[in-house]
């Protein structure tokens, strides 16, 4: 299985009245063909702006992509025309989002919003594009998918939505899905169905996805690796089963401590980080997490720390006391 | 969606009596008397004087002496039963040929105002949307404001004086419909419609660049940009839609500030319309015109709106198929 | 008779008018300019007997040839010419005469709805009228008038109401029936092909009009006149710089001021513009009310206003001396009185010392740095009253000036709720005596407000006078008395109007006296 | 823990909520509007200019604008003695316009503090009470904004007569409705608010809340309302007086100087009338401009969401 895509130190930046933002400061990661990656952090941690950076579709103004690579099967996504890069939006790369209730076009039958897709970017026939959408209605669990294709969004549920949505961005079998919290907006039940859905989905298709969410429960349980997001960069990068057992960074161990577990009893309080995220225009010098940080000294308030491992695996850390954190204990009391 | 309608159709009588009853009042807290405008106005221009029993006589003759609810009743039956509301006392002529003269006249010179800002204002509005707050945006929105900010009949007037100077032609006399003598007609009504569509369209591009810009911020759009489609399409297929509903209520609304621009220029190139022969009738306090003139306005003004509130929703598949 | 080297006939003119005619066209109840300047094509002017074109003081034959009166004067009778024909071919009787003499000196009454008798001068007189013969018209009057034939022959009082079509509309109720009612049949040298209302009314020869030129050529030469309604002046200049109009339309608001003149001369030039010019022939007046308590009912007060005002200068601001000064009649007629123009209050020569007195009797009057008016003025004459204000206010004078509209202004004229009003422009002597009752007498609807028998008294005996002479001495006496003595009001100036037509234009008979005359365009003719 | 109305009359509630709300002093906020809307900005300085020119007009104006009419001076071209020469009546037109820039104000404010106020009153009452009162409020608002505003205020000017007070009147016409229509949704949407109902299950009067928060909400878009309409007030009594309806001379409104006695003079003596045109239409302009700012930066729906 090849790297599928390549991340190289991309930097995506906003100019706010109160200065820039560094929403994206540096981030590097690579994916492997049909590999469910995740990215997980607090919401304003940069990993949506970082999703929407590889199809270039930051908002210009306010945003702007400074720097960086984002290799794709060879090509440097960031170097492509504006007219190269549409054929590879929603065709090599589909991306589905948040808010379901609103992310498909009211005024637009759902037949249209899925067929137009085809055409553009396979060139289909009106009618082979319509058998293809009945086709992938029901490939995401619609009934009656034929006669559903005159109907609008608004008489679809939530639910139902996000499964139009990701018959969409499924329409090219594209070779990369981005899930931007796919699943957020939906109540748990459903939850679960529609990551099922994507999981069997790129399995079958042989898709890649990038999970991004603040859920650590969603990323546990489909993500082969993860990466931990914070303030712009990446802090902390692993297998799942390798971040959940000894997570090195200390805002990874905060987040994993703040999540209620069933095998623990119930009593104790959960372990809650201080503080408010930093402002993204206002960055301390040296690691980003150090006004949250217990463990923080000179050092850390000096450099920033590179992602890099004590013993050299693959489970990588931006912390310079990483390596001395043993194993998560369970039960954690706060001093 | 046919409840929506049928409550719709039906706020509309009550509306329609409401403003008849509205009209009917104002005109009567005119000071002085109908019939001594008359004859005040004979008697300066004709060099004839008028008697106390004259007075008398014609306002019997005009039926002003009965119980305003009778008036009103009178007024108000004749409006529905044809004759409009009798006839003008200044020139004798019923209502109904004045309305069947002049409501088309005016109703053309709203049309063309309406087309060629429809035609100007939705590309100038997405366009200065996409170009939000770069130069093409001011220079599109400095335009527009001056063409709110300059009275148009002094507009006009500089129109006609760099005609007449320059040009040494000015636009033909003697009003004809366009299916009696279309270039005719196309050559007066042409000017005062720039000059309408001039401040008009102003107003719809605003409402269009704002509509614009809300839609583009909207979660749809971006799924449209993440599924490849280009600018283009983004805007004509996704974009527009959305935006051109609010657009024609918001469009259907102002119509009545236009039709007050008309009654400016009417007079000025010579168009007999609804606007100067209101003007006239006011002045010279002939009542029956207008009132009769003001409800056919506030009527045609109503019933666009009500007929855009129901495209509006024909046109909102969320309100079809609710 | 050899015809011109050049045939005067054919062409349509393009005239232009400032308002659709209103009360459907019916010189009975309307003589404004708007009814006259497209209605006199198709009427004609004067009825039986007319004003005479360039004499408005002489009488000349209409519809009718000759006319005499008995020995007293109180019986008058016309013979008619009889080849004189409606424009739908019907030929003129007697009997019409007489149907339309009744209609206007009786009005009519059908079942309980009536149609006012016409406030025409010769109205009053009128007794009876009797048609013997199909071409002979008696008219007994009251008492003996020996003057009838000047008052009946007045331009305005138009024959515009055809029996025929008339008749069976009032049997059927409908007494007020107008011209247009009944399409605009009438007997002048045009009749009505289109009239297209807020837009224009064309005008077309009619072959069998009775009236030739001096040479016997058969009237009238243009092939017919299309009479545009052109509702703002503005938008009128500018069609008749840009050659789309012939000429420009006469009336209040419309005729030319020097400015708009010389815009018009600066594009078309003097060579391609003749400039007609015309008296209003009536009198713009400041009259004061003497009948609400205040300084004006002080004759001191009066007075010193009559003095102050400079008349030669409100002429140069107003009309931008399109004008000249004028006491209660035009100085440059038989009318005025000798020498009038010379005394104080006119005299420019003794303006200052004038102006001395007035301070003075104002002082002496108990007002030395003046007092409060109301000054009401008619919202269409905002351009004359604003130069007045300025001037009273020099005097010391603080004027509210109130700008109305007619039926605030008919309504407040009649309470007599106002200091000073604009009177005028009204038709004095010689032709309109009940208008002079209005304008200076004490009659409810009189501008100047005064309970003075005497000044009554001066009108009864001018419509009993014996002759010419004697009604000018009783004039010149009532002019002194109440311009001068009493200074009801201060008569100040007429404003002469001016239009303009193209060079081509020929023929048109101007009328020196009044611009609501001569407007049957006969004899117009296009030189191209 | 309860929250009681604390003595000084604003609730803990209130204060609460005024905390969460982030502090910016006036300065900062003019200055932030000086930075995105520099248009905004210019054309608030002009107006506040204009506003000086209206107030020190007599020491302004070179002349009286009403008595100082010298008929020997009668339409002369602009000079030294005369900025923008004379008029028909030799009077100086440049006094005329400086003295206009004081009538167009009070009757701008006139109309639209007077449309604002009925507005408000109405909108809220309506919106506040709801029921029968609203509908038939709801309905003469129909027919007003349905109603070409011109020939109204023309029905007005002539059933009152013509003065800056009734001209005033006439033209706030224009503005009550569209107050009434903003007001209101306000009222209802600030009723339905789930903080406001929080507040009233724990004893604040509602009639209270609803004060206490429509205005925030409704001054916002009420005040680009206002500042647009202002302008077009100007506009209408220019047109007013066109049809001869508007302030009545002698006193020197800029729409009485276009009026049709002026156009006459327009190529004999063009300074008497494009003069007050430019300063008319420079006015209107320069309002609209800020009416156009503020409606960018104070209207919710338009600030881009920063993704």
């Amino acid at each position: 299985m090849g790297t599928l895509l390549e991340v190289r130190d991309l930097r995506t930046e906003f100019n706010s009245e109160s200065g820039i933002v560094k929403a994206v400061d540096g981030v590097s990661y690579d994916l492997q063909e049909g590999e469910t990656l995740g990215l997980v952090g607090e919401s304003g941690c940069g990993k949506s702006v970082s999703a929407l950076s590889l199809l270039r579709l930051i908002p210009n103004p306010p945003g702007r992509i400074v720097g960086g690579e984002v290799i794709f099967e060879g090509q440097d996504l960031m170097k492509l025309t504006e007219r190269q890069m549409r054929s590879i939006r929603g065709n090599k790369i589909a991306m589905i989002f948040q808010e379901p209730m609103t992310s498909l076009n009211p005024v637009l039958t759902i037949g249209r919003q899925l067929t137009e897709t085809v055409e553009l970017h396979m060139g289909y026939s009106p009618e082979a594009a319509v058998r293809r959408s009945v086709e992938l209605l029901e490939m995401v669990g619609i009934p009656d998918a034929r006669s559903r294709l005159s109907n609008y969004p608004h008489q679809f549920s939530g639910g139902m939505r996000q499964r139009v949505m990701i018959a969409i961005a499924l329409s090219c079998t594209p070779r990369l899905l981005l899930a931007d919290e796919a699943t957020t907006a939906l109540d748990v039940t459903i939850q679960a169905q529609i990551l099922e859905l994507i999981k069997n989905l790129s399995t079958e298709l042989g898709t890649a996805v990038i999970i991004i969410t603040h859920n650590l429960g969603v990323v546990a349980r489909y993500a082969d690796r993860v990466n931990v997001m914070y303030a712009g960069k990446i802090i902390e990068r692993g297998t799942a089963d390798e971040i959940y057992e000894t997570p090195r960074h200390p805002y990874t161990r905060g987040l994993l401590g703040s999540v209620p577990r069933l095998d623990v009893d119930r009593e104790d309080r959960l372990a809650s980080i201080e503080g408010m995220p930093p402002d993204l225009d206002r960055l301390p010098p040296g690691c980003s997490f150090v006004p949250r940080c217990p463990h923080a000294d000179d050092h850390c308030r000096a450099e920033m720390p590179p992602l890099s491992s004590k013993d050299g695996t693959e489970h990588v850390y931006a912390c310079w006391k990483g390596h001395e954190f043993g194993p998560l204990e369970l039960v954690q009391t706060q001093a | 969606m046919q409840k929506y309608i049928a409550r719709r159709v039906l706020l509309f009588i009550p509306t329609l009596l409401l403003a008849s009853v509205l009209i009917f009042g104002i005109l009567r807290i005119l000071p002085g008397d109908v019939a001594l405008a008359i004859l005040g106005q004979e008697a300066v221009e004709g060099g004839g004087g008028y008697t106390e029993t004259q007075i008398r006589e014609l306002r019997e003759e005009l039926g002003l002496n009965d119980p305003l609810p009778i008036q009103y009743a009178k007024w108000a039956w004749s409006m529905v039963n044809g004759e409009f509301g009798g006839e003008s006392i200044r020139s004798t002529e019923p209502l109904s040929s004045i309305i069947a003269r002049r409501l088309p006249v005016t109703l053309q010179l709203t049309v063309y105002t309406v087309l060629l800002s429809i035609i100007v204002a939705v590309p100038l509005g997405v366009f200065s949307a996409l170009y939000q707050d770069k130069w093409p945006d001011y220079v599109l929105r400095m335009g527009a404001i001056l063409g709110q900010s300059m009275p148009n009949f002094w507009i006009a007037l500089l129109l006609l004086l760099f005609m007449v100077t320059q040009i040494g032609w000015s636009p033909p006399l003697g009003y004809s419909n366009i299916w009696v003598d279309p270039f005719h007609h196309l050559q007066i009504m042409i000017w005062p419609a720039l000059i309408l569509a001039w401040r008009f369209s102003a107003y719809m591009t605003r409402i269009t660049r704002s509509g614009m810009l809300e839609v583009l911020a909207q979660d749809y759009v971006r799924t449209a940009k993440a599924k490849g489609l280009g600018q283009q399409l983004v805007v004509r297929r996704h974009s527009l839609p959305n935006v051109l509903i609010p657009v024609i209520t918001l469009g259907g609304l102002e119509v009545s500030t236009l039709l007050g621009g008309t009654v400016i220029l009417e007079n000025l190139f010579g168009i007999p319309g609804l606007g100067q022969a209101i003007v006239e009738a006011a002045v010279g306090r002939d009542f029956p015109v207008v009132q009769s003139l003001a409800m056919m306005l506030v009527f045609f003004m109503l019933g666009l709106n009500l007929v855009v509130d129901i495209a509006y929703s024909y046109v909102d598949p969320r309100v079809r198929y609710s | 008779m050899m015809m011109e080297e050049k045939s005067r006939y054919g062409g349509i003119a393009n005239f232009s008018t400032r308002a659709d005619p209103p009360l459907g066209w019916d010189p009975m109840r309307s003589g404004s300019i708007s009814v006259l300047m497209p209605a006199g094509s198709i009427f004609g002017m004067g009825n039986m007997i007319r004003q005479c074109p360039d004499d408005g003081t002489a009488v000349c034959p209409g519809v009718a040839t000759e006319w005499s009166s008995n020995d007293d004067r109180t019986s008058w009778t016309f013979t008619l010419r009889d080849d004189v024909y409606w424009h739908d071919g019907v030929k003129l009787t007697a009997a019409d005469v007489k149907f339309w003499l009744d209609m206007a000196v009786f009005g009519v009454t059908v079942g309980e709805n009536s149609r006012r008798p016409v406030s025409w001068n010769f109205a009053r007189w009128v007794e009876s009228v009797e048609a013997p013969d199909d071409l002979t018209v008696v008219i007994n009057l009251k008492s003996a008038v020996f003057d009838f034939d000047q008052l009946l022959a007045v331009d305005n009082q138009i024959i515009a109401h055809p029996r025929h079509l008339m008749q069976p509309e009032i049997d059927a109720g409908n007494v007020n029936v107008s011209p247009l009612d009944v399409g605009l049949v009438a007997l002048g040298p045009f009749y009505l092909e289109e009239y297209r209302p807020g837009s224009v009314a064309k005008m077309r020869r009619f072959d069998q009009y009775y009236k030739t030129d001096e040479d016997g050529n058969q009237l009238p030469y243009l092939d017919g006149i299309d009479f545009y309604i052109t509702p703002d002046p503005s938008g009128m200049d500018t069609a008749f710089r840009t050659g789309r109009l012939d000429a420009t339309a006469r009336g209040s608001g419309f005729q030319l001021t020097p400015e708009r003149e010389a815009a018009i001369l600066s594009t078309l030039g003097t060579e391609r513009v003749t400039i007609l010019e015309m008296a209003q022939s009536s009198f713009w007046a400041l009259a004061f009310n003497t009948l609400r308590e205040g300084p004006l009912q002080d004759v001191r007060v009066r007075q010193a206003i009559h003095l102050w005002l400079d008349r030669p200068e409100l002429v140069q601001v107003t009309f931008g001396g399109f004008g000249k000064m004028t006491g209660m009649f035009d100085p440059d007629t038989a009318w005025a009185n000798p020498g009038l123009m010379e005394t104080p209050g006119w005299n420019p020569a003794t303006k200052d010392a004038d102006r001395q007195q007035a301070k003075a009797l104002l002082a002496e009057a108990g007002y030395p740095d003046g007092f409060d008016a109301e000054f009401m003025c008619r919202r269409l004459w905002g351009f004359v009253c604003e130069p007045l204000v300025g001037q009273l206010e020099d005097l010391g004078i603080n004027i509210d000036l109130q700008l109305v509209d007619d039926a605030t202004r008919a309504a407040r004229t009649l309470e007599g709720s106002y200091d000073m009003v604009m009177s005028g422009p009204t038709l004095a002597l010689p032709s309109q005596y009940g208008s002079i009752t209005s304008s200076a007498g004490t009659s409810a609807t009189a501008d100047p407000k005064h309970n003075d028998a005497k000044v009554d008294d001066f009108f009864v005996r001018l419509a009993s006078a014996g002759s010419v002479e004697e009604r000018i001495e009783i004039a010149q006496e009532m002019e002194r008395y109440v311009a001068v003595e009493q200074a009801y009001g201060a008569w100040l100036y007429t404003e002469n109007t001016h239009t303009v037509v193209r060079e081509y234009v020929k023929g048109i008979q101007v009328p020196i006296d009044n611009y609501r005359r001569n407007l049957d365009f006969a004899t117009v003719w296009l030189d191209k | 823990m309860a929250i009681e109305a604390t003595a000084g009359g604003q609730s803990a509630f209130d204060q609460l909520v005024q905390e969460a709300r982030p502090k910016r002093t006036v300065a900062q906020n003019l200055k932030r509007f000086a930075r995105r809307k520099p248009a905004g900005a210019v054309s608030a300085v002009v107006l506040i200019l204009l506003a000086l020119i209206a107030l020190f007009a007599p020491v302004i104006a070179t002349h009286d604008p009403i008595r100082d009419q010298v008929a020997a001076e009668r339409l002369e071209a602009p000079s030294s003695s005369h900025f923008m020469g004379t008029d028909n009546l030799g009077r100086d037109v440049f006094s005329r316009v400086v003295y206009g820039a004081r009538i167009s104000l009070q009757v701008g404010f006139l109309a639209i503090g007077l449309g604002t106020v009925i507005g408000m009153i109405i909108g809220v009452l309506s919106g506040y009470l709801g029921g029968k009162l609203d509908l038939v409020v709801q309905r003469v608002v129909d027919v007003l904004m349905g109603f070409p505003f011109i020939i109204l205020a023309m029905l007005l000017v002539v059933a009152l007569g013509a003065s800056l007070l009734n001209v005033g009147i006439a033209l706030s016409v224009a503005i009550v409705p569209r107050v009434v229509r903003l007001s209101r949704s306000s009222t209802l949407s600030v009723k339905e608010e789930v903080y406001v109902l929080a507040a009233v299950t724990i004893g604040v009067s509602l009639l209270r809340m609803v004060l206490r928060h429509i205005l925030p909400n409704t001054l916002g878009p009420v005040f680009v309302l206002a500042t647009g309409a202002l302008g077009g007030v100007i506009v209408a009594e220019a047109g007013l007086a066109f049809l001869g309806l508007g302030i009545p001379p002698p006193s020197p409104s800029w729409g009485g100087m276009l009026n049709i006695g002026a156009r006459g003079y327009m190529e004999a003596a063009p300074w008497m009338v494009i003069f007050p045109g430019i300063a008319l239409s420079a006015v209107v302009f320069t309002f609209a401009l800020l009416g156009d700012a503020l409606r960018d930066v104070l209207d919710p729906r338009l600030r881009r969401g920063d993704s």
